[in-house]
């Protein structure tokens, strides 16, 4: 797979994620060939690692399904993971990329039978779950991974672990030689499309994140609300494993503030509505969410869904930025304080959990895209300069939905296209 | 030839025989034994402090500081200022900061100080004591010069308002810095860390003018350090330590508590750890007497070779 | 077929080996599956098991093959052999992994293995490669109506691909709503100042570009055919028409400002000093023209106060105005303050608001209008009451709660919402048509068999239903950008014509290559009908979700193959099973079910057939044997492409060959639908409510056949889901029927 | 005096309070740029005791409430802790507008009269300045005393532990009350803060 052949009527897609997939996608099904460059041991990005998506309270993975099969049905579709671009040289029309390919030490071979991760005993981080639970060192990504392959955590190599997973391998698929590879590619446009990642929530130092167990953040509520989570999922809190029915939700963790993300990351009102469902779900007439707003930002269409909420008794709102959370030493119940501005009134509530409606900002911010790019003040995309063939999709872009990303990212394969045409006729 | 030199504010509460005269003479001595020179700034005033508003204005406000700043950059040129109050290092940096923001303001504040036949540069920056003892010296160098480390004794690291709001001391959070903590520690005393009270206001100067509701502050504060199961409250603020050592008898005849809580300036324990007598730590200005670290200053420990 | 060569091969990699008798598998292939060639290897889909199938291909010219080894959904590179017919049997997910390994379990898993090896053999040798559409279309030129900033820009953007693009305005200039505006919302860094529009230029750019031809004053007449042979008539003002080829349609009809006369409250009509934002946009234009300050309508007074009534008639509860938010409108009436702000510090402009909506970087937007001095009150607009000269704006105060009132206000702004432009709403029924005021006009006039117009998702909106895939409309081939398509602002409508521009690009070469577009993209099989033993009881052409099929004047379905999306709604809604696909059919379904072995009565071994849609609940089935998850061994599993796809002749074959239950999985139905053909599982569920009467006539327990929605994630509730049943079938007794068959 | 600049600000301001406070407040231009989240609120050590808390007077002065804001007890509650500067997710100087607003009100007379920190607040400054260092004695004495003896010494008396306790402590001196710690340039101050004054009443346009 790692010596693709390109040419400078090849679109190197950069993040396999579901904006850097679509573009790959719809490009290929113009008829074009396009390089699929993930950093991940498998493709789907974070919207894998959604519970369900707002409004329609659909799973991720249902597409993921369609845009697998759309891949692997498509000869024209090459993916590299666990594959980072660390250069790109030259000009629109002719680029060549630099990609350095970390070992998998896992080779085409394997059929993801998992005899490795029953020989294996060390165990890892799951980064599946946020860390939030531990995984065998030789452990396939995730239910619906693609490439179908198992991968070995760094960490074991050069220990008798990894002997181990060689010996249980049948089929000679581990290859504890493997080594990190450079390799160069050409290209005549690239759409970059590395998504986005949560801020930092420990630098929002009145919610405690990094001081109260029960402080976590959105994303990490999707794993606890989803079957294949840490908890399977149960919505138990951290501190205790206790269920957590009374649920606060406090909206521009991060966003909208000049002392963190300067924006808007747009996502995080509707995420916070979608998320009191689960509380919903997991408890009926038990549950008991709170959302602490600034604004609502149920844009167009979603409004709806907002009015459905508003209408469940058990979802409260308040016009208020907490203030800050203080942790009930003894139950490690969190009590949140602050004013409702909607008249003037002050609180310091009580929940079992505080889910803190992380913003999002750029997994690559723009200085550190190996290419000249326009940006905005937070390292988005903003804009192609002149002449050159690089665009941005997706969440590189703008902090947007998972409907706006992959229209951003059809956009953008044609851009990629419109240049690979001008080459092709150049050439014709 | 002393290892560090700087121009000296010890601002008015910590002059001979004021309320926090105890701080100066702990900071003096723990300075001894890291070998830095503190020369006051002459004729040093006021800094207004931020309770001198409501007469104050802005331009007056940071005249005051401003005339200090001209003083030292006049008579000890190329020297930090260090503050060791709060307040002052908090109007000093504050000033500092409008006036290079604003050409105006530092035009009008020269030609104020032309009355007192000074001029502002703002060369000088604005040091708080702590800085000068974590970024200057570093607590490695702090910890060499212990010869009493304070063990067992569990100190409440109580950093308060302005001493970390709005500027703090670099690196550390606003809701929850670490370096009283880490300071106690290099002087080998066990610190509360999560005490969840450190960056809770006492009241400030409002416990002159609102006493009840400063006094519920103070009670908060002082309360949870026994909780956490500290001995004393160690804090680089005179207002912090004043309020909240002075009040605790009150606070007893309100709330029927029986507060008597030792409040400390992180310099007397510096200065007990480094072998000072309790006379060199101030520790006779203390209210509350702080036993536990007399006895540690009285005992006599064989002189390292 | 004389030229037809089968061949078996059998895995026993994976742990097939120990767990199952490869040796009897192969031999049931060969002998009862009359397979010419049976290879069985122990790591079939290693470099030499690739390479041994290989050359069977080529050497042994093998045109149809069984691989006997892992799901289809696994291992898709190695078993990649495009130019044979091939028939996957899944024998590790679906057996090995899903059953015990214990002694007592041995026979039924081997049971289980060796009729997933019949069935396979019985699909394979009914299936062929897909030759592709033989006439297909080749026109590549590109449809745009409407030529606002959407149109406009698809237009652009598919002629820097290269493509020929014909454009139709009904107005007798390009430039549509944004033509209005004096400004825009900023979209570029710092995000402070309105910015030009730039309609012109985009105007220009369109008019001089020679791959774009432009009919103005022009709507569309007719427009019939498919993707790559679309037939269209354009019609202008004079009444003269042009017919136009092309090969895609994008729908780029924009939106109409909600009629502010409906908002009695605000005063609107009542007051000219009372306008809504196209109002607001026409004075500035018109000032601006003139080089002087913007001035009250009514006597063209000096404008010393304005305030904007955010959510006029949008976001509404009470059902008589908007439901929704149209998303720009806040954004916009900052971009309006500014007008005045800019011009004048001094005019104080208020904007009234419940919720501030301005995502992304319309936060800087935001803070620099507060800079510039405009005032944001958070609060509820009770009246806008005319006085003499002026205003008052009375409103509740949400943040100092209480109700107040601005009086003098020179000029009151409502920031109403978009209303599509979508034509007939093809769903609503004739009667229902019959009741609207005003009766919609047609955009696109397709001389579809399903109405005239795309279908509407909700208000009107022609948008997706999928999040993951938003440019899904019903049609294929015809794609809707911009407002049309969802409440949107200029920004996103260029990205969204963008994308629209490329899907139009990807559904003419679809076309020209007979491929299908969407899920099934690249599929090259298509409907084939003997219309000789067809009754033209146009079940077909009116199921089918995508109006693929029309009807010629005898009332014969008319397939438009490059419309089709290859769900086999039509094949399973038949019922003279005249529809098939060449590798997907009645007879590759009907031949598995009939190739199991049933045992017979005394046996106490049930049969169970599933039909499980190959999008969700196959993958969840399969997921489930990846987690080991076990269930009951007597289920015989069978892909489908969509339960739309599912005869009923498919239930009856099996009942009467002595099955003992049917299971039916696909995806979730109605409001929030999951189908990917949108309209399949509703179809499928429908039609099953029908068979309780066949069931009867053959006396047989309705529980005998049950439909189920399963979703992808159901990884833990399908084998619950199977076993629940298998025990349901115990309870009920095995089929009277076995043994007829 | 203070009662013409009241008038005098009436008649060039009409009711644009707004503005007003921009031109005069100290960091008053900064009021407009508050989104109304209320993290300055609920950060408040006092904030329960703020009858209209820092968000809201904002949002008062917008609506133009003039009378309320400036003879509102809240800004007098300030004990300049930053705690809403520091999260302000705006960056809005508040610590310094409310201290502004205080002084402001106190310029016009419309401060509450005996509001005890508008009382110490002034008494602090007039002890600081007189000398150029504060006279901790006199500063203390003269916050008891301000309602007369009596009052006075029962104050004194109620505290009178205090005292002890600094007295003994050496942190109190009895003898500031004859002769407190002074700048030797105490002519200088005087002039320099005298200009000060001058020249800010030049820039916020007020005339005396």
């Amino acid at each position: 797979m790692t010596q693709a052949v390109a040419t400078n009527q090849t679109i190197l897609v950069v993040g396999g994620g579901i904006s850097g997939v679509t573009a790959a996608l719809e490009a290929a099904e113009c008829g074009k060939d396009v390089v699929l460059v993930e950093k991940n041991p498998a493709l789907g990005g974070r919207t894998t690692m959604l519970y369900r998506y707002f409004p329609k309270l659909c799973h991720p993975t249902c597409g993921l399904e369609i845009n697998l099969r759309r891949i692997k049905a498509n000869p024209r579709v090459r993916v590299l993971t666990m594959a980072e671009v660390t250069g790109i040289a030259g000009t629109r029309g002719d680029y060549t990329a630099t990609i350095r390919i970390a070992p998998r030490y896992v080779n085409g071979n394997c059929t993801a039978c998992g005899a490795c991760a029953e020989a294996v005993e060390t165990m890892v981080d799951d980064p599946f779950n946020y860390s939030l639970n531990r995984t065998k060192a030789a452990y396939l990504p995730h239910a619906m991974a693609y490439p179908l392959r198992y991968v070995l955590h760094p960490s074991i190599i050069g220990t008798p672990d990894a002997e181990r997973a060689k010996a249980a391998c049948k089929y000679s698929a581990i290859d504890l030689d493997m080594k990190e590879e450079t390799i160069k590619l050409k290209a005549g446009a690239v759409i970059w499309a590395t998504g986005w990642q949560p801020y930092d929530a420990a630098k929002i130092q009145p919610y405690g994140y990094d001081r109260f167990a029960n402080v976590i953040t959105s994303v990490e509520f999707e794993r606890l609300a989803d079957p294949r989570g840490p908890t399977g999922g149960a919505i138990l809190r951290p501190s205790d494993g206790k269920q957590a029915k009374n649920v606060a939700f406090i909206q521009c963790a991060g966003s909208r503030d000049e002392n963190h993300l300067r924006h808007c990351s747009r996502i995080c009102c509707m995420a916070s509505l979608k998320q009191t469902n689960y509380v919903r779900e997991s408890y009926g007439e038990e549950a008991k969410s709170t959302i602490y707003y600034i604004d609502i930002r149920a844009i167009d269409r979603f409004e709806e869904f907002y009015a459905k909420v508003k209408s469940d008794p058990r979802v409260k709102f308040i016009k208020s930025k907490v203030a800050r959370i203080a942790e009930d030493a003894k139950t490690k119940d969190v009590v949140l304080h602050g004013v409702d501005t909607e008249g003037y009134h002050r609180y310091a509530n009580t929940h079992d959990l505080c889910v803190l409606a992380i913003g999002m900002e750029p997994s690559v911010p723009a200085e550190r895209i190996p290419a000249e790019v326009i940006a905005d003040s937070s390292g988005f995309i903003e804009a192609t300069p002149e002449g050159s063939a690089i665009f941005g999709a997706g969440c590189a872009t703008n902090a947007l939905d998972v409907n706006r990303s992959v229209q951003s990212a059809t956009a953008a394969a044609l851009r990629a296209i419109q240049v690979i045409n001008q080459v092709a006729r150049a050439e014709a | 030839m002393a290892k560090k030199e700087y121009a000296f504010y010890p601002g008015c509460s910590s002059q001979l025989r004021g309320s926090a005269s105890n701080y100066l003479t702990s900071v003096n001595s723990m300075c001894r034994t890291l070998d830095v020179k503190l020369t006051e700034i002459p004729d040093w005033n006021c800094c207004g402090a931020s309770i001198g508003y409501a007469e104050s204005g802005e331009l007056p406000r940071h005249v005051m500081n401003a005339r200090n700043f001209a003083l030292a950059e006049k008579h000890l040129p190329g020297r930090d200022v260090v503050a060791t109050c709060a307040a002052c290092w908090l109007g000093a940096k504050e000033t500092k900061e409008k006036l290079a923001a604003n050409k105006t303001l530092k035009g009008d504040a020269n030609e104020c100080l032309k009355e007192a036949g000074l001029e502002y540069q703002g060369k000088t920056e604005v040091r708080h004591m702590v800085e000068v003892l974590i970024e200057d010296l570093g607590y490695e160098e702090l910890g060499k010069h212990v010869v009493k480390p304070l063990e067992d004794i569990k100190f409440a690291g109580y950093v308060g308002c302005q001493t970390n709001r709005p500027f703090g001391i670099n690196g550390e959070s606003f809701e929850n810095p670490v370096y009283l903590d880490k300071l106690v520690e290099t002087a080998g005393g066990e610190a509360v860390t999560d005490y969840d009270q450190k960056v809770t206001c006492c009241g400030g100067a409002l416990a002159f003018s609102e006493p009840e509701k400063s006094q519920r502050q103070i009670k908060d504060i002082v309360e949870s350090a026994y909780d956490h199961g500290a001995e004393m409250i160690v804090t680089p603020c005179p207002l912090c330590q004043a309020n909240v050592e002075i009040y605790q008898g009150e606070i007893n005849k309100k709330y029927g508590t029986k507060f008597a809580m030792p409040v400390l300036y992180y310099s007397q324990l510096m200065t007990v750890a480094y072998g000072g007598s309790a006379k060199q730590a101030g520790l006779d200005g203390q209210v509350i007497r702080a036993k536990k670290l007399e006895e540690i200053a009285v005992k006599v420990v064989p002189v390292k070779k | 077929m004389a030229d037809m060569k089968t061949a078996a091969y059998i895995c026993r990699g994976c742990g097939i080996g120990e767990r199952v008798d490869a040796a009897q598998m192969a031999k049931i292939a060969e002998k009862e599956g009359k397979m010419n060639l049976v290879r069985s290897h122990e790591f079939l889909c290693s470099a030499s098991g690739v390479q041994m199938i290989r050359d069977d291909i080529e050497k042994e010219s093998v045109t149809h093959a069984v691989i006997a080894a892992c799901s289809r959904r696994a291992k898709t590179e190695a078993f990649h052999f495009p130019a044979i017919a091939l028939s996957r049997a899944s024998i590790r997910e679906g057996v090995i992994w899903s059953q015990p390994d214990t002694p007592e379990a041995r026979e039924t898993t081997q049971e289980m293995a060796d009729d997933l090896v019949r069935m396979a053999c019985a699909e394979v040798k009914k299936m062929k490669v897909p030759a592709g559409n033989p006439d297909v279309g080749r026109n590549k030129r590109i449809l745009v109506v409407g030529g606002g900033v959407s149109g406009m820009t698809a237009a652009v953007e598919a002629a820097k691909a290269g493509y020929e693009v014909v454009l139709v305005e009904k107005e007798a200039r390009l430039g549509g709503w944004a033509a209005k505006l004096w400004k825009r919302v900023p979209y570029r860094e710092p995000y402070r100042d309105p910015a030009d529009t730039g309609i012109d230029k985009l105007a220009a750019q369109v008019q001089s570009d020679k791959r774009i031809k432009v009919h103005l004053n022009s709507t569309i007449a007719r427009t019939g055919g498919a993707p790559g042979r679309f037939t269209v008539e354009v019609a202008t003002e004079s009444g003269a028409v042009a017919a136009e080829e092309v090969g895609a349609i994008i729908q780029a009809s924009g939106f109409t400002l909600y009629d502010a006369t409906r908002l009695t409250e605000f005063g609107y009509g009542r007051s000219p000093n009372i306008v809504d934002q196209a109002g607001l946009e026409k004075l500035a234009r018109e000032a601006a023209a003139k080089g002087e300050p913007i001035r009250r309508p009514s006597d063209g007074g000096e404008v010393k106060t304005v305030a904007f009534v955010q959510c006029a008639g949008q976001r509404d509860a009470t059902g008589r105005h908007l439901p929704y938010c149209s998303g720009f409108c806040c954004n916009t009436s900052i971009k309006q303050a500014l007008y005045f702000k800019d011009a004048n510090p001094a005019v104080d402009t208020v904007v009234i608001y419940t919720d501030l909506r301005t995502p992304g970087n319309g936060e800087d937007f935001y803070r620099s209008a507060q800079a510039k001095g405009v005032v944001f009150t958070k609060g509820k607009v009770l009246s806008v009451e005319p006085t003499d000269k002026t205003l008052t704006v009375r409103f509740q105060d949400l943040i100092l709660n209480e109700d107040t009132a601005i009086e003098n206000v020179d000029l009151v702004v409502l920031a109403t919402g978009q209303v599509p432009n979508s034509g007939v709403n093809i769903d609503l029924p004739p009667e229902e048509q019959e009741k609207l005021e005003v009766k919609p006009v047609s955009i696109l006039n397709l001389a579809y068999r399903q109405g005239k117009d795309l279908p509407q998702l909700k208000w009107g909106f022609a948008d997706s239903h999928f999040i993951c895939f938003p440019y899904e409309t019903r049609r294929t081939g015809i794609y809707a950008a911009g407002p049309v398509r969802r409440p949107m602002d200029i920004a996103q409508a260029i990205e969204d014509a963008t994308g629209a521009a490329l899907k139009a690009i990807q559904a003419v070469e679809n076309a020209e290559l007979g491929r299908a577009a969407h899920p099934r993209s690249g599929d090259l099989s298509f409907p084939i009908v003997r219309l000789e033993g067809c009754t033209q009881c146009k079940r077909c052409t009116v199921e089918c979700p995508f109006g693929a099929i029309d009807e010629d004047e005898k009332r014969y379905p008319v397939f438009n193959e490059s419309r089709c999306r290859r769900c086999g709604t039509c094949m399973g809604a038949c019922p003279v099973r005249v529809i098939s696909f060449e590798n997907y059919s009645v007879d590759t379904v009907g031949s598995q079910i009939k190739a199991v072995d049933v045992p017979d009565e005394f046996s106490e071994k049930p049969r169970i057939l599933v039909l499980a849609c190959e999008n969700d609940a196959y993958p969840a089935l399969d997921m489930a044997g990846m987690r080991r998850l076990t269930y009951s061994p007597f289920v015989r599993v069978i892909p489908v492409r969509c339960l739309g796809s599912v005869n009923t002749i498919w239930i009856t074959d099996a009942l009467n060959s002595g099955y003992d239950g049917v299971m039916l999985m696909g995806c979730r139905h109605g409001e929030d639908y999951q189908c990917h053909f949108v309209k399949g599982s509703e179809l499928a569920s429908y039609r099953m409510g029908n068979i309780d009467d066949t069931l009867k006539q053959l006396a047989l327990e309705t529980e005998r056949v049950a439909t189920y929605e399963v979703a992808i994630t159901d990884i833990e509730r399908v084998p619950q889901l199977i076993n629940d049943y298998a025990a349901k079938i115990k309870e009920i007794g095995l089929s009277p029927l076995k043994g007829f068959g | 005096m203070s009662e013409a600049l009241n008038e005098q600000a009436l008649a060039r301001y009409r009711n644009d309070f707004l503005k007003e406070v921009e031109e005069r407040v100290e960091e008053g231009e900064w009021v407009k740029m508050c989104m109304q989240c209320g993290v300055c609120a609920g950060s408040c050590p006092f904030g329960p005791h703020w009858q209209h808390s820092p968000q809201k007077i904002f949002m008062m002065i917008r609506a133009g409430k003039r009378e309320e804001v400036l003879t509102s007890d809240s800004m007098w509650m300030c004990t300049s802790c930053y705690n809403c500067v520091v999260r302000c997710p705006r960056q809005l100087p508040i610590t310094q507008i409310i201290h502004g607003l205080a002084t402001y009100a106190h310029r016009l007379g419309l401060a509450p009269r005996d509001q005890p920190t508008r009382h110490f607040s002034r008494l602090f400054w007039k002890n600081c300045t007189r000398a150029g260092r504060v006279n901790e004695l006199k500063l203390t004495l003269g916050l008891y005393f301000k309602d007369g003896l009596v009052s006075g010494i029962k104050k004194a008396w109620a505290l009178r532990n205090i005292g002890l306790g600094m007295l003994l402590a050496k942190r109190l001196n009895p003898f500031e009350l004859i002769r407190g710690h002074e700048c030797s340039d105490k002519a200088g101050i005087q002039k320099m803060l005298k200009k000060a004054h001058e020249l800010e009443n030049r820039r916020r346009g007020f005339q005396e």
